[in-house]
């Protein structure tokens, strides 16, 4: 294997290696998960008591501190489950397979944060739970998208060929992304007059967007340590035959 | 590395939390004949369809004519035949109709001599019928008449000899040994006893798979 | 601070309602996704040791 | 037959190639011709699903001129669904994929013979019976050529993204669900533009914008698709 990779940067196969992965992701987990919890708490600290009211959607403008970072996280999510998943196709590397396969429940999970905190927000300012917003609708055809890679997830018994099927299916949805955002942009233009929408607003000054950005990297923070678990999970089980499992094993 | 056609080098492959084969090493000659044995489940069929280029579930080299296979696939599946489980057989369509996609799918197979390679398997008479109206073993004879037609090197047949006759089987095995004097190779896995045994390399998975 | 009392903060100007709705579905989105995997690994482990302790028995 | 591909013909790379395809187009066409009820169904599909709609929303001529063009779309992309799962099933399942997945010819071209096939197959008839459900549902006759004309182009799209779905879950024993699960998200834009371009056509809108938009996912579906399909097919028969 190594000769024949050799134009690679040394830590690109280190990667590679199941039991490297574990261990870094391993080092790495607390500090990352000190900054998430310090983060997500002052940022919501910060956007609930300090940062003032919109003056045209008054208090519920404070939702965007949590819809616009889980939005945006779902989105990275699926680029990061696409490009693991080629990763894991051209290179055969299982620890990249592994990888897209925990990005799928948590951005599924963060784009139904995003549609239901859309949901909440869309009550006092558009009067009705639902609209069919460009942004909501092109989410929930995210959420659609990671649902199809989840079930064919769990519809194939065979790992290896889970995950590989899976990574087609989710490079397919990348390259359909933008198609799927500009058509609904298109259409929902068509079909609605434009009201003011959710998050649009001129220059945003910056005792709002400031507690934004903190949750923004914060909830980054938080998907960095929701990933590196359930990969690590991962990496268990799809080398639970190896030895260096079973000694971490016996010495629990 | 040396001439061998075909050259495997500690293939391991796992299947079901089962090692199937670990460190397996063997090379495959011109003019050979492997006969891969092994109890149900020991891995032959995964192991043939590893070597097909098939499956590629597994870890470990193989080596066509010296080069990495996944670097000179289009050249090798110019020179195989693959003959696996399912006969590759066409229902609705007759077995003229059958071998004449066969050709377009593999120049390999020569569609010229399609009508004497179907009497050679005892099919004259039937050419316009459907393979739905055929026997099982009918519709596996279909599939061998590729064996009269290819000019693959290298054939793997996976129980190519189920439901053929006695008679049959005497045939196929003597186009083996043909095959086999004109410099081609064979790998296949059988139930049958090979009558031509002597002339056969085997090799048994039960004692090379790792539990 | 942009509340007078505390009062004020929880009615959040008569969208107390969906604001704290939303905050609390973040949350139990955030907890889940933590508690989640490690829940899971609890279970990964305990098999592991159990199959681990099957094969050393039958070895 | 005509289909004969020796390696002669192999000299000239374009020609083998065409008649490569050719054969595959033959052989399918062949194919369903022999099994017609495989033809049949989705079209009959076709026109239940668009029955539904009178029945179940109103027969009011008025309302139903409204909607035509979103149901006739809706039905015509649900019977293409239905078809799909058949495209690679059959040969998965007596073993004629592996053969053609062993083959030295180019993957992409045999697997765009096989959706073109396909597409006559479904999206050719549908797009002819088309002006009959448009009929029934009181769609404007000046909307009738924008119907046509996005069915035309929208459905090959359809056939080619379905064709993805169809080969990643050829080899599950239920394939039928997850296909549509795994698909439907990805024909929003084709249903979105379709409809659009029935809707101008009907109110005297413009429509070139429309037809160049479904060419243009068209265009990237045939350059794409077929290697993901490709790429599919070879995961799935690995197992």
């Amino acid at each position: 294997m190594s000769e024949k990779k050799n134009w690679m940067p040394r830590w690109f196969y280190q990667l590679a290696s199941p039991r490297w992965s574990y261990e870094i992701m391993g080092k790495l987990l607390p500090g990352f998960a000190i900054a998430a919890f310090l983060l997500l708490i002052a940022g919501t600290v910060w956007a609930l008591l300090f940062a003032p009211s919109d003056y045209q959607q008054g208090n519920s403008f404070r939702i965007i501190y949590i819809h616009v970072p889980s939005a945006l996280l779902a989105q990275s999510c699926y680029m990061m489950m696409a490009i693991a998943g080629a990763i894991g196709l051209i290179w055969k590397m299982k620890v990249a397979d592994m990888v897209a396969k925990s990005c799928a429940p948590i951005g599924a999970t963060m784009a139904v944060l995003a549609l239901a905190t859309g949901a909440i927000w869309g009550k006092p300012t558009w009067g009705s739970w639902w609209v069919w917003d460009a942004r909501l609708t092109s989410m929930l055809i995210l959420l659609f998208l990671y649902l199809g890679v989840i079930a064919l997830y769990s519809a194939i018994e065979n790992e290896a060929m889970a995950a590989k099927s899976a990574a087609v299916l989710a490079l397919v949805g990348l390259v359909n992304i933008p198609i799927i955002k500009y058509s609904v942009d298109w259409w929902n233009t068509l079909h609605q007059p434009a009201t003011f929408k959710l998050t649009e607003r001129p220059a945003m000054a910056p005792e709002m967007w400031l507690p934004l950005l903190v949750m923004v990297i914060g909830f980054y923070c938080f998907f960095a340590v929701s990933l590196m678990m359930r990969t690590r999970n991962e990496i268990l089980v799809r080398e639970r035959r190896a030895s260096w499992v079973k000694e971490l094993v016996e010495k629990q | 590395m040396s001439t061998a056609l075909l050259h495997v080098d500690k293939l391991y492959c796992e299947r079901d939390d089962r090692i199937l084969f670990e460190d397996l090493s063997f090379s495959i000659n011109a003019g050979e004949v492997i006969q891969v044995e092994g109890q149900n489940g020991s891995g032959k069929t995964t192991l043939l369809r590893i070597l097909s280029g098939l499956s590629n579930h597994y870890e470990g080299d193989i080596f066509w004519k010296g080069a990495l296979l996944s670097t000179v696939q289009d050249d090798f599946r110019r020179e195989i035949l693959y003959f696996g489980h399912h006969p590759g057989v066409k229902a609705v369509l007759t077995p003229e109709e059958n071998l004449h996609w066969y050709a377009a799918m593999h120049p390999s197979i020569d569609g010229k001599k399609i009508a004497m390679a179907l009497e050679q398997v005892g099919l004259r008479g039937f050419e316009d019928s459907p393979c739905h109206t055929l026997s099982a073993g009918q519709n596996r004879r279909v599939s061998l008449a590729r064996l009269y037609l290819t000019s693959a090197k290298l054939w793997i047949l996976d129980e190519p000899f189920t439901a053929i006759d006695k008679k049959g089987v005497a045939q196929k095995e003597q186009l083996i040994l043909d095959h086999a004097a004109n410099g081609g190779s064979v790998i296949l896995t059988t139930h049958h006893e090979l009558a031509i045994s002597e002339k056969v390399r085997r090799f048994n998975l039960d004692e090379l798979a790792g539990t | 601070m942009s509340f007078d009392s505390f009062s004020d903060f929880i009615a959040m100007g008569g969208h107390g309602f969906y604001v704290w709705l939303s905050y609390a579905i973040a949350l139990v989105v955030v907890v889940i996704n933590i508690v989640n995997p490690a829940l899971q690994k609890k279970k990964i482990v305990s098999n592991l040791v159990r199959r681990l302790r099957r094969e050393n028995k039958s070895l | 037959m005509g289909i004969i591909v020796t390696n002669e013909s192999a000299n000239s790379e374009g020609s083998s190639v065409l008649s490569l395809f050719g054969a595959v187009l033959k052989r399918d066409l062949m194919l369903a011709y022999r099994k017609k009820s495989d033809l049949f169904n989705p079209l009959i599909f076709f026109l239940m699903v668009a029955t539904l709609f009178p029945l179940g929303v109103s027969p009011e001529p008025d309302f139903l001129a409204q909607i035509a063009p979103g149901v006739v779309w809706v039905a015509a992309l649900l019977a293409t669904l239905l078809s799909m799962e058949s495209v690679f099933k059959s040969d998965f399942e007596d073993g004629t994929l592996e053969q053609t997945l062993l083959s030295p010819q180019p993957l992409f071209v045999i697997v765009l013979a096989k959706v073109l096939a396909h597409w006559m197959m479904s999206g050719l008839p549908l797009t002819l019976l088309a002006p009959l459900l448009a009929v029934m549902l009181f769609l404007p006759a000046e909307g009738m050529s924008g119907l046509m004309l996005s069915l035309l182009i929208g459905t090959p799209t359809l056939s080619l993204v379905g064709a993805i779905g169809a080969a990643l879950t050829v080899g599950l024993r239920k394939g039928g669900v997850l296909i549509s699960l795994l698909v439907l998200p990805l024909y929003i834009p084709v249903l979105i533009f379709g409809t659009s371009a029935v809707q101008a056509a009907v109110t005297g809108l413009p429509l070139a914008g429309f037809f160049a938009l479904l060419g243009a996912i068209l265009a990237l579906g045939l350059v794409l698709a077929p290697l993901a399909i490709s790429a599919a097919l070879r995961i799935s028969v690995s197992g």
